[in-house]
């Protein structure tokens, strides 16, 4: 699994992977989001957790489906399921990838985009310590989501429409986290719901995840 | 005999035929009741007025736009555990209904809500986790028309199914979490007297009655229509094979 | 009947909720009937 | 170690393609699988491979290696990083025989995109070895392959075969190997009577 893991590493930065294509996006939103409702900090403030957080659910969106997809097309997957490995454990070391290479860089400018949206300083850690519970989630799910729609034509649209909802609690206690750090609030009770989905998907959704691809290999 | 026996398309399709004219005519006289209880034999609330007829519809719906996802799951779990067809189709005639039932909801809760509450919408989580719910419908419901080999279809929407349960609970949680919301506690429960006076009540109940019996009437009409693909499918390919 | 001052909005609700649903009931019964017709030439 | 198969129903999607495959293959044999496109020699190799679950009868796990049409090579990554890759994942360490045996030696710091079509082929069968499984299932081998990279694939597979191993061929041309039987599977070919598993084979009204 640590090959695999390293595999899907090499292959993300090397040419024509994708690293930083998330990041990129991520960037980009926090460009447009200003010059869209205008630049006066009592406007961009108050929206700069949920501005953020919904990026990044975007950018983690935009690489998912990769995960499986090429895999699939160069008969990879084919020998990854006749491998000696659980296909559960490719799974999560297909999320885990996915995670370094897209959720992990988010979670890291996070908090540096946050100053283009003048978000409140006392939030800013906030932002980063969610961004790096939260994004794993986000990673689990949409693998899953992956495998879901692996074998399709045109399957990246009907992903976003499949692993959006599923992304609904984690964007909400994601987004209240910094909510709260930004209004002085504690926000140990969403970050602990938050800790508690990661920790969930992560436990859990590989099992689904490998029984989608065992039916999608059929 | 075994329950299972109605498990197969041959057995669902004799015993469905018997039953849903039954079933329709139940369900046409209960809805039809209800509805017209409730809207021309009902008093004005002393609080909502007369808008508390909404009611009527606003309740079963919201009702059925849940319980049909439940059956979805049991449903599904059933394919999953014991490979019964007709179990999956059904689960995939429920989808659209548990969608217009979310659809209908909606609607009746905004118009009811713009003059109790002074708006259309409002991000009360109540009716942010039925929004959420209809994003769910709409996905399962995309899913099984994006794949085309039916087997497939159902073992991957059975997934999703389960899966996506555990996900519209969680955000049922995280709604209420983020706002606590103006709606008003469930209407029905067992001290009803409580909730709703007597004289709204009784129509409901019946309205409801009506609605669950029309939710089985649909889901037969459509499962019946899903077997018949099937086996129209399963001509083709064999007419392929030869 | 007099339904006071919402009776707009009563009768918006009851109207496009009856829409819908027999909409859905309508869509369900034609699907079923075109299903069996379809069954039925496929069959022979 | 010896494949036997015995009674066993292969579907495509959700047709049985073939019903009542019977075969055995011994250490050192191989077996070459005939039939028309679509008479289910894919279906049979990959139900083999325990891709596919079987209708009727059993596969034994982890005895076959696969290899597919489709290369299972990384155009971005050398073929060393390929072929270690695939050890890695089936838990050989050393690639070295492997690249003895197909000649990949003077290719091993290539980018696979950037290998010609046989040159890939010959790395992609290279991961055979790799598995360290004693049965090779081959769909079309030799696939855009000349006469000399087939002539290197057969003697490869000669060797894999005369050190104790065995395979099962899909393949329309004839490698010259030692002790190949020749099977076809339209013997196989489920009849287009009822099938008992589908509850939509006869008429539901």
């Amino acid at each position: 699994m640590i090959a695999l893991l390293l595999r899907d590493l090499r292959l993300a930065i090397r040419a024509g992977g994708g690293f930083g294509l998330g990041l990129a996006f991520f960037l980009i939103l926090a460009t447009l989001v200003p010059l869209a409702v205008g630049p006066q900090p009592d406007l961009l403030a108050p929206i700069a957790p949920g501005i953020l957080w919904l990026g990044a659910l975007l950018a983690c969106l935009l690489s998912l489906d990769r995960i499986f997809a090429l895999d699939l097309d160069d008969g990879s997957l084919d020998l990854l399921a006749t491998a000696p490995l659980p296909l559960e454990g490719v799974a999560a070391t297909k999320a885990l990838a996915h995670w370094l290479t897209t959720g992990l860089p988010l979670a890291i400018a996070g908090p540096a985009l946050s100053l283009l949206l003048f978000m409140p300083a006392p939030a800013v850690p906030w932002l980063g310590l969610s961004l790096l519970l939260g994004t794993p989630a986000l990673s689990w799910i949409g693998t899953f989501g992956a495998a879901l729609t692996v074998g399709l034509r045109r399957g990246s649209l009907l992903l976003s429409l499949l692993v959006l909802p599923l992304y609904i609690p984690t964007l909400v206690f994601g987004a209240e986290v910094v909510r709260r750090g930004a209004e002085g609030l504690s926000p140990a009770t969403p970050l602990a719901l938050l800790a508690g989905i990661t920790l969930g998907c992560i436990g859990l959704l590989p099992f689904a995840t490998a029984a989608a691809l065992r039916i999608n290999l059929k | 005999m075994s329950i299972w026996e109605y498990a197969n398309p041959r057995r669902f399709m004799a015993t469905s035929t018997a039953v849903l004219p039954w079933v329709w005519t139940a369900a046409a006289v209960l809805c039809a009741t209800g509805l017209i209880w409730g809207f021309f034999f009902t008093p004005e609330d002393y609080r909502m007025g007369y808008s508390v007829k909404i009611i009527y519809l606003h309740v079963p719906s919201a009702f059925i736009a849940i319980n049909a996802w439940f059956m979805m799951l049991v449903a599904s779990l059933i394919w999953l555990v014991r490979r019964h067809h007709v179990s999956a189709l059904a689960a995939r005639a429920a989808a659209p209904i548990g969608l217009v039932m979310t659809a209908v909801a909606l609607l009746t809760g905004a118009i009811w809500g713009k003059p109790m509450w002074g708006t259309y919408w409002e991000w009360d989580p109540r009716l942010t986790a039925f929004l959420i719910l209809g994003l769910f419908y709409l996905g399962y419901i995309a899913l099984w028309s994006a794949i085309e080999a039916a087997d497939q279809a159902a073992d991957l929407t059975s997934i999703l199914c389960l899966v996506g349960t555990v996900f519209a609970v969680l955000s049922r949680y995280a709604a209420h979490f983020w706002n606590q919301g103006l709606h008003q506690g469930a209407s029905l429960s067992l001290d009803a007297e409580e909730n709703v006076a007597d004289v709204f009540w009784l129509p409901l109940v019946v309205s409801l009655a009506g609605f669950v019996l029309l939710f089985i009437a649909l889901v037969l009409v459509r499962t019946r229509t899903e077997i018949r693909r099937r086996r129209i499918q399963a001509l083709a390919a064999r007419e392929r094979l030869a | 009947m007099d339904l006071g001052k919402y009776a707009f909005d009563i009768l918006l609700a009851y109207g496009l909720s009856g829409i819908l649903i027999l909409g859905l009931v309508l869509q369900s019964v034609l699907a079923s009937r075109a299903a069996r017709k379809r069954l039925e030439e496929a069959e022979k | 170690m010896t494949l036997t198969i015995t009674d066993l129903s292969c579907r495509r999607g959700e047709t049985t393609v073939l019903h009542g495959v019977t075969f055995a293959v011994g250490a050192g044999e191989a077996l070459v699988l005939r039939g028309a496109n679509g008479a289910g020699k894919t279906t049979l190799l990959r139900t083999l491979a325990g891709l596919t679950p079987p209708m009727t009868g059993s596969v034994v796990p982890d005895l076959c290696a696969y290899a597919a049409h489709a290369d299972g090579l990384k155009g971005q990554l050398t073929v060393a990083e390929n072929l270690t890759f695939w050890a890695h994942v089936f838990g050989t360490r050393d690639i070295a025989p492997a690249v003895v045996a197909f000649d990949l030696a003077p290719l091993l710091s290539r980018r696979v995109a950037d290998l010609s079509a046989g040159q890939k082929r010959r790395a992609a069968l290279a991961r055979l070895p790799l598995t360290g499984r004693p049965v090779w299932l081959l769909d079309e081998p030799t696939v855009s392959l000349d006469a000399d990279n087939v002539a290197r694939f057969a003697a490869a597979a000669g060797a894999h075969l005369a050190g104790g191993g065995s395979a099962v061929i899909a393949t329309h041309i004839d490698l010259g190997l030692p002790g190949a039987a020749t099977l076809d599977v339209s013997r196989f070919a489920a009849s287009h009577a009822p099938d008992a598993h589908d509850p939509f084979a006869e008429a539901v009204e």
